[in-house]
């Protein structure tokens, strides 16, 4: 039952892997300014859970605020979107 | 298999739907609820990866700090900042 | 080499490249882009489990972010 | 104690119990009413522009622009698979503290949580495990936000409007 539960934590963690790359090659892909900073929260979604695993949970909870603060500051500078 | 593991594996799966319709999706503000639905799976493994009293905490954290993210995103695009600014 | 390793390799060669060369050739582009490398760099750092120098860079990330917002708005202006 | 039915039939109906706790007190704190903030009433106007119906589209923005019931579901089945009802009640805290840190009142949030701590409880008593839940809260969310927008805005529309009277 433990190999069984590491297995399928590796399984999960591969997914995670994936999604981070999925969210960084959306990210150099798209043009749009708001359509990267989306692609960018894929990213990120696929990287905390990669802190997490660690054990690092102080760490997790520190990086899960920052990250849309930073967003925060970048769409100071994107204007308003096309409507 | 136990439910913990089964409820891991199927929290996975839809991660990784949600980030395939966020790529495929062609309208910018409607990215914004499947990307609300991926903001959940990860939550749910967080607390489904540790069995520990602070990844509460952390699963919050990340949730609350997910949905200002798409909060700001849209109130950006929809005509200028709001008042967080 | 465990996945957080490799997986942080590729995102920071990655954003780099596409900081360096970015599509439409703007200010902006070249900032989001740089996110990239920082959490490729911050998975680096991961995979050598430190934690305290996780908090710093998380920190200082956010700040150097806000500066180069600052700059680009003072360039961006019409004078 | 191993129950009759297997993992993946217990965890669909989680989503069911999750789907209707959360719709009903979402449509119970007006969400389809209109938008809360400036996104919310975007998101809306631009699902009614894909083809969907907009008071739907008001309630989908305005899960995705602060915690809401849905939400608080979730998180409230995080904490009591971790630590029973004193986590359910610390994340009903942390939803209240995150729907202050959205602009939003938060009424729908804290009230779901709370629901959704004793619903999962009383659940874990008969053979039920709060991971299922988790995951059920996952898939429940999946079929409103992320299979077709037009299909479940009309459906939302459609509660609203029976809701209404």
């Amino acid at each position: 039952m433990q190999e069984g539960w590491i297995a399928v934590n590796n399984i999960a963690l591969m997914a995670f892997g994936a999604l981070a790359i999925i969210g960084a090659l959306l990210t150099i892909v798209e043009r749009d300014p708001f359509r990267k900073l989306i692609s960018l929260g894929i990213l990120v979604g696929g990287s905390v859970p990669f802190i997490v695993d660690r054990g690092l949970l102080d760490v997790a909870i520190a990086v899960a605020l920052i990250a849309p603060l930073s967003t925060i500051f970048i769409l100071m500078v994107c204007g308003r979107g096309d409507q | 298999m136990t439910p913990q593991e089964a409820a891991l594996a199927v929290c996975a799966v839809i991660a990784v739907y949600a980030a395939i319709r966020v790529a495929l999706e062609p309208d910018t503000l409607r990215k914004l609820p499947f990307l609300n639905v991926l903001s959940f799976a990860v939550a749910g493994s967080i607390a489904l990866l540790i069995p520990h009293p602070l990844s509460i905490v952390a699963a919050a954290a990340y949730f609350v700090g997910s949905t200002l993210e798409s909060n700001a995103i849209a109130s950006t695009y929809a005509g200028g900042l709001d008042r967080r600014e | 080499m465990n996945p957080e390793f490799i997986l942080g390799l590729v995102l920071l060669l990655g954003g780099t490249i596409a900081a360096a060369f970015p599509v439409p050739k703007t200010y902006l582009n070249r900032l989001i882009n740089l996110e990239i490398s920082a959490w490729g760099l911050l998975l680096l750092m991961l995979s050598y489990n430190e934690a305290l120098a996780l908090l710093t860079f998380g920190g200082v990330s956010a700040l150097s972010v806000y500066i180069f917002v600052r700059v680009i708005q003072k360039k961006e202006a019409p004078a | 104690m191993d129950s009759i039915l297997p993992a993946f039939a217990r965890i669909l109906v989680a989503a069911a119990v999750c789907w209707l706790n959360f719709i009903l007190i979402d449509l119970f704190f007006r969400l389809p009413a209109g938008g809360g903030v400036v996104g919310a009433t975007a998101i809306g106007t631009h699902i009614e522009r894909g083809g969907g119906a907009i008071h739907g589209g008001y309630m989908m923005g305005n899960i995705v622009s602060s915690p809401d019931a849905s939400a608080g579901t979730l998180l409230a089945s995080c904490g009591v698979y971790i630590a029973g009802i004193p986590g359910g009640l610390l994340a009903t805290f942390l939803v209240f503290i995150g729907n202050r840190i959205c602009h939003d009142r938060g009424y729908a949030g804290t009230t779901g949580a709370i629901t959704a701590t004793f619903i999962v409880w009383g659940f874990s008593q008969i053979g039920f495990s709060p991971a299922e839940f988790i995951a059920g809260m996952v898939i429940a969310i999946l079929t409103i936000q992320g299979i077709s927008h037009r299909h479940s805005s009309r459906l939302l529309a459609y509660l609203w409007k029976v809701r209404e009277g």
